[in-house]
């Protein structure tokens, strides 16, 4: 990339750093009224404040989830929903939303019964962004279909409605997997509405704390793109097997970078 | 322990000094969540008379969490120094409240105090204090801390530059540095929080960082806010590591759930004093707290959460910390529901950090699931700021991008320095000056005037 | 004019200018009530685009309320001043906020500017300006009022000492009084509410009031807060009514409502001023105001709230007032509905005082059936002290025991005065060293301490 | 009243002229802890906020007031309802407890077929303190009616639930009536929930202004008593059946001093 021209040659008024804009999404160099915020961003940023809100509430479309994971190879999904009734409480409720409902866990129950425990098991979130797990859970799930070593049991992918990160807890427990790894929508920001964060715990159950878990957080397209997070997701996947371990006892030493220039961050 | 009062001709009893502090705290969803919030109005003021009523030293007889059970309660008790308490030892609260807005509790007999109180103590006078009453005595505390610069003198506010970004990329976070610094903010320190988890991410953008701050000879400290055990990994790869950074939570078990203890506290505390890369000292621990994490972990032990955050200070305050952070709205509406309850929570925080001595500053903050806004932020600054808040947030325009919440912006801080006619550290203040950024009022000049810093700055990731 | 924006994907279209500046305010309740409020917030912010590039002068050119139907308009526009306009006549309402905040924007230039402003065209900047810009604007202007001292001095901060009494009787008043004045309060006025009707009430009670200053040699002046024709009757009886007060409102319809029309207000002043007993200067009304009167007398002609209350402040600038007060949470939650509101609608309305030339003091408070308290309060008041707000309330423990609603206590000035150094006015700050009330820094001595004030005081009643 | 002693004979710590508390009910004297409020005030104000705002939302009971104006003699009262439903709407939307419903309206209309039109209608609205009215209103009207001179046609009381001012202008019309008083609860305050206001309006009907009103504020025992509030609207109501106004136009000249020591506000 060739280097910024100090100051920018922007309009006369613009800050000297206006150049830099290029390198980061992030709201640089927004001028200045005497000390403040000029009236422009002032209203960019209240108008972004009210679709981020807007955003929260969206509800997820399951049913278009199941049919594009099965098009893409994938079985049925396995569909439950948190004690959490509605966006409302979940807000309010978190613990209603790390547990499931009666009907989710005798449909998990019955479906053990029948079916061997899965290795890694699945599990789709909504969490806070329905958008994110929209737009992007599909890709991720592709990549750690195509990633996947042999050997290893994936099961089912489960989606569960009004979920937070704990109630992976119960369902990997549930299925008896080893692992379950909790894919949820990470709360939108004003820019960056479709982020999605990853929570690997190994033997899931109802004692883990996030102490247990490892996560890949921002993963998104303009973020840490899904397949890269596939990748580091299988790493871990690996390494948990192997020793036995997830969270602060198992590092992140997969030497990958967030986006993909190995190794871990390069030069400019 | 008389724990009943009869108010308004009904007769209030609670079991514990946990349901009479619970009950008396202002109203806030968490404590709702938890299930100890005061089901009235009337039982919150009976549950405060019976408080203000209670001698300071039941809290030394009666611990709310039990001593076996928990190492932060353990260290609260073996760490409580008696004659630094004595002058208050026979109030109760109300008199307690009382005496820190009288002539008295002087800022010297407030430093003095201070490791005489317990968190509990603190947590418990608060309950009983209006907003003017946390703002009027915070503001009587002065909390001096040094590493390479010297934060938390009357009159100066200092900034934690932000330069987040959803992939690390070190272009996008050395832009937001020289953002920050052009407009002035970074004396509390540059800060990123990593989306990434890996150790050698961790150390090369600590070298971004240190480079930076080499070549433009900034006088402040860097910080990546990894987990600890990241850090320690980083820092016996030979990383320049300024400062350590934990979140912390006011009970064992909640530590635990973020992976910590006090053993591994004090470890990575010790690691990063053997580097001595402190020039006008050696405090160097940077902790974030904020009210709602213990219950979140489930281990709040019936204890309402801004007690249990209270609590968290006291772990701070084991390591003389460089700075203490309290992320106020920054988890979401479960535990602070709105703009008020926020506003509250920042002013109680800020309040129970500067009482038991520590360099309180605070992430004036909230995510899109409450129900606040900008307005309320802006409030809750000019307040915090009128009460001596050592430093605050600096993100670019208020907007993180990888974390996903809005904080406070360069240009806000700008705005409390123009209102209330606040300083940065002085060393600072005097590189912004040599810098040609400021005038000797540490005034920016407008920001269309090229200066060499950018250019100075940004050849630098090029040769990391 | 364009009154449509594109945002968020969606085309917002507005009727009238009046559509917008409605849809642009803030969520209050009030304009709901009205069915003025914008449906959704990205309406509303569409709104505030669309408001943002409207130039300043369509406020001239079309009145919000037509000039045939409204005396308050006609005033408005035919006394606005184009040589004052002219440094700001080109610019949109976007433009004038960053011109606001700008460097420009000094003391004298907004006093300068101040004639040449309308009610709407402040109203249509405040409605896209944060909390914390309608504090650094208001903090620049500076209005000095003289009557028997001097107010509105930057880094000063005056009290209406207010000792209503549900009877009227004079024993009541004269110990509220007393109370007042031992707690350094009453440099903006001495001024009663009466609950009586009755023009010999009236008389009585400002003899009563004259007699105390006059006894205290006090540097103050007093009023007792009638209907204005009543005072002009008193007037006419030979009252000692130093001060002429009125609500007031801002459309011509919610003024008759009121009882009062300009003519009527012409008169009055002008026969205050005869009596010629300022010492000082001789700026002799008191106004007061808040937002909800003119929907509440459904005189608001589809007119936003906030808008109708700055055109009230066009009304009050016509006598060069000495105090214009808006009594900011004072109706009820069907127009301010909680702390938020009320915060939110303190500031505007100072920061639109302030910019159209007026010597703005703000009533802080609330009423029981409001979602609000003292906390909500202890914020704005600090606020707005911080924004150079020119004197506020003081009511005994700031409980109302006649109008029945919650205000400011005469601790909380005192409270302010140390949080942020603010002095009264210099004459009455002397008077408190002289009679050894207060020392030179102007803080009092303890309150236990006996001095000859209250006998003095006292004595008179019975001879009243 | 012999004269108060200062400094106060009480605590060493009261402030030096306590000794004038038993002049007012206000709280003054308080004493300060520093410059601030000493804790037990900050205590007792918060309770004092507790209770007052339940005072808000305190239902009217008028069949038990019905009752009692029955026993003094009065005729069984006119019983209305405005349009605002419930409390919280009350508080919400005063247009609406500015509007009768329909029912009432109806009620009225059928009442004035077979009715003769009263020159003064008593209307007694709950307002803002249910409580003052369930404990005054009673009293009030004993003494209006022991006070009203022979020829003054009263009509029965009439009872609206969720009452503001001004509906006092429709009934007034509805009836026929050239006078309506309309007694209401006055908002609570901390230290005087109780109160209550009348409102006298000449001519009531649908244009008619505040301005066009007399009001008589603050009635309950503490405040300006019962008795002499009904001497006062009496006075008032004889001086506007005479001029043909209320108002602005008409000031109080009764020489009625608010706690019945004429002539009005006397020495200590
Ligand atoms: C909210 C939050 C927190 C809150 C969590 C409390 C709560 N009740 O929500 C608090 C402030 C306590 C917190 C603490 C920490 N966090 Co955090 N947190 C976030 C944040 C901003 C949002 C998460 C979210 O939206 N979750 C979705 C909702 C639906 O899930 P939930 O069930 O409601 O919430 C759970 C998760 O958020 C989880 N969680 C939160 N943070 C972390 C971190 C790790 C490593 C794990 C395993 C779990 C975890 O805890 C919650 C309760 O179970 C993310 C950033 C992001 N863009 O996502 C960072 C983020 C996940 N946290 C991060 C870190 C590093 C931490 C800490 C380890 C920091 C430290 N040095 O101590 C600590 C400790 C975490 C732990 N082990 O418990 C990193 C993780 C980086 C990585 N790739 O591993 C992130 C990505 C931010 C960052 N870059 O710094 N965090
Ligand atoms: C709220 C209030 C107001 C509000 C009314 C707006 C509103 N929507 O509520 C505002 C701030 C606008 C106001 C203005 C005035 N008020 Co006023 N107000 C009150 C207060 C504090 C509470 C009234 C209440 O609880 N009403 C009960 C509810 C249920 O009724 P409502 O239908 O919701 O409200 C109506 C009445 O309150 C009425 N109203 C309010 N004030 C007045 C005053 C008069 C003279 C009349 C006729 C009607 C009236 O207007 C409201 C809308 O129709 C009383 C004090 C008290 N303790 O009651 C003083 C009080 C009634 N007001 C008083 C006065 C003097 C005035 C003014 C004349 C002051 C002035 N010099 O301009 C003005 C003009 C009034 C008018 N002609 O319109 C006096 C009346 C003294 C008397 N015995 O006549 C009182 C007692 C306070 C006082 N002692 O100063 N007032």
């Amino acid at each position: 990339m060739k280097p910024p021209r100090f100051p920018s040659t922007g309009s006369p008024q613009a800050d000297s750093w206006t150049a830099l804009r290029r390198y980061t999404p992030a709201r640089i160099a927004l001028g200045r009224s005497g000390v403040s915020l000029p009236t422009r961003e002032v209203l960019a940023f209240a108008q972004a404040h009210a679709e981020a809100r807007d955003a929260i509430h969206l509800p997820i479309d399951f049913d278009t989830l199941d049919q594009q994971l099965q098009s893409d190879g994938w079985p049925a999904a396995l569909r439950l929903h948190t004690l959490a009734a509605t966006r409302h409480e979940y807000l309010l409720r978190p613990d209603r939303g790390r547990r499931l409902d009666v009907a989710s866990m005798a449909l998990l129950n019955a479906w053990r019964t029948h079916t061997a425990a899965p290795t890694l098991a699945l599990v789709i979130g909504d969490g806070l962004s329905a958008l994110g797990v929209q737009q992007h859970a599909a890709a991720l799930l592709r990549a750690i279909h195509d990633l996947a070593p042999a050997g290893l049991d994936l099961g089912p992918p489960v989606l569960v409605e009004q979920a937070r990160v704990a109630v992976g807890d119960e369902i990997g427990q549930a299925l008896g997997a080893r692992l379950v790894a909790m894919v949820i929508g990470e709360r939108p920001g004003l820019s960056s509405p479709d982020s999605l964060g990853i929570y690997l715990t190994y033997a899931p159950g109802p004692n883990c704390t996030d102490a247990q878990r490892n996560c890949i957080s921002n993963v998104r397209p303009a973020g840490q793109p899904p397949l890269i997070a596939a990748q580091r997701l299988i790493w871990l996947v690996q390494e948990a097997l192997r020793t036995g371990i997830t969270g602060i006892g198992l590092k992140d030493l997969s030497g990958l970078a967030l986006t993909g220039d190995a190794p871990g961050i390069g030069p400019l | 322990m008389n724990l009943s009062a009869t108010r308004c001709s009904q007769r209030h009893r609670f079991r514990s000094l946990r349901e009479v502090m619970a009950k008396a705290s202002p109203l806030r969803s968490g404590d709702c969540l938890a299930g100890l919030a005061a089901a009235t109005e009337a039982e919150r003021i009976a549950a405060r008379w019976v408080l203000a009523d209670l001698p300071l030293r039941s809290f030394l007889e009666e611990p709310l969490v039990p001593y076996e059970d928990d190492e932060v309660t353990r260290w609260i008790i073996d760490s409580h120094d008696p004659a630094a308490f004595a002058p208050v030892s026979a109030m109760t609260v109300g008199e307690f409240r009382d005496w820190l807005l009288g002539p008295d509790a002087t800022t010297t007999a407030l430093s003095n105090l201070a490791p005489g109180l317990t968190p509990e103590m603190v947590a418990a006078v608060s309950k009983i204090m209006r907003n003017q009453d946390l703002l009027l005595v915070a503001r009587r505390c002065e909390v001096v801390t040094r590493f390479r610069n010297t934060l938390g003198l009357r009159g100066h506010l200092a900034v934690r530059l932000q330069p987040n970004h959803p992939t690390d990329d070190p272009a996008g976070i050395v832009a937001g540095v020289i953002d920050g610094l052009m407009l002035g903010a970074g004396d509390a320190v540059i800060g990123i929080n990593p989306a990434s988890d890996s150790i050698s991410d961790l150390v090369r953008l600590q070298q971004v960082l240190a480079d930076v701050i080499q070549r433009g000879n900034i006088p402040t400290q860097t910080c990546v806010l990894a987990h600890v055990t990241n850090t320690m990994q980083a820092m016996a790869l030979g990383a320049p590591v300024d400062l350590v950074f934990q979140s912390i939570a006011g009970t064992e078990a909640a530590n635990r759930a973020f992976g910590i203890d006090l053993k591994l506290l004090d470890e990575a505390h010790a690691m990063a004093q053997s580097l001595r890369r402190g020039t006008l000292g050696q405090q160097l621990m940077y902790f974030e707290t904020g009210q709602g994490s213990a219950l979140s972990a489930n281990a709040h032990h019936e204890v309402d959460q801004q007690t249990c955050e209270a609590r968290a200070y006291a772990v701070a305050r084991r390591y003389q910390p460089l700075l203490v952070n309290t992320v106020v709205g920054f988890i979401g509406p479960e535990y602070l529901y709105d703009g008020k309850q926020i506003i509250r929570a920042g002013l109680e925080d800020h309040f129970c950090g500067k009482l038991l001595g520590l360099p309180m500053g605070c992430d004036i903050c909230y995510t899109n699931h409450a129900e606040a806004d900008q307005d309320d932020m802006d409030n809750l600054m000019v307040l915090l700021a009128s009460a001596g808040l050592n430093f605050l947030i600096g993100v670019p325009g208020a907007d993180d991008i990888m974390l996903n919440y809005q904080s406070t912006s360069f240009h806000d801080a700008l705005v409390l320095r123009e209102m209330l006619g606040l300083r940065r550290a002085p060393e600072f203040d005097a590189w912004l000056q040599q810098m040609d950024l400021a005038d000797t009022q540490g005034r920016l000049y407008p920001s269309t005037r090229p200066t060499q810093l950018p250019s100075l700055l940004w050849s630098l990731p090029e040769t990391a």
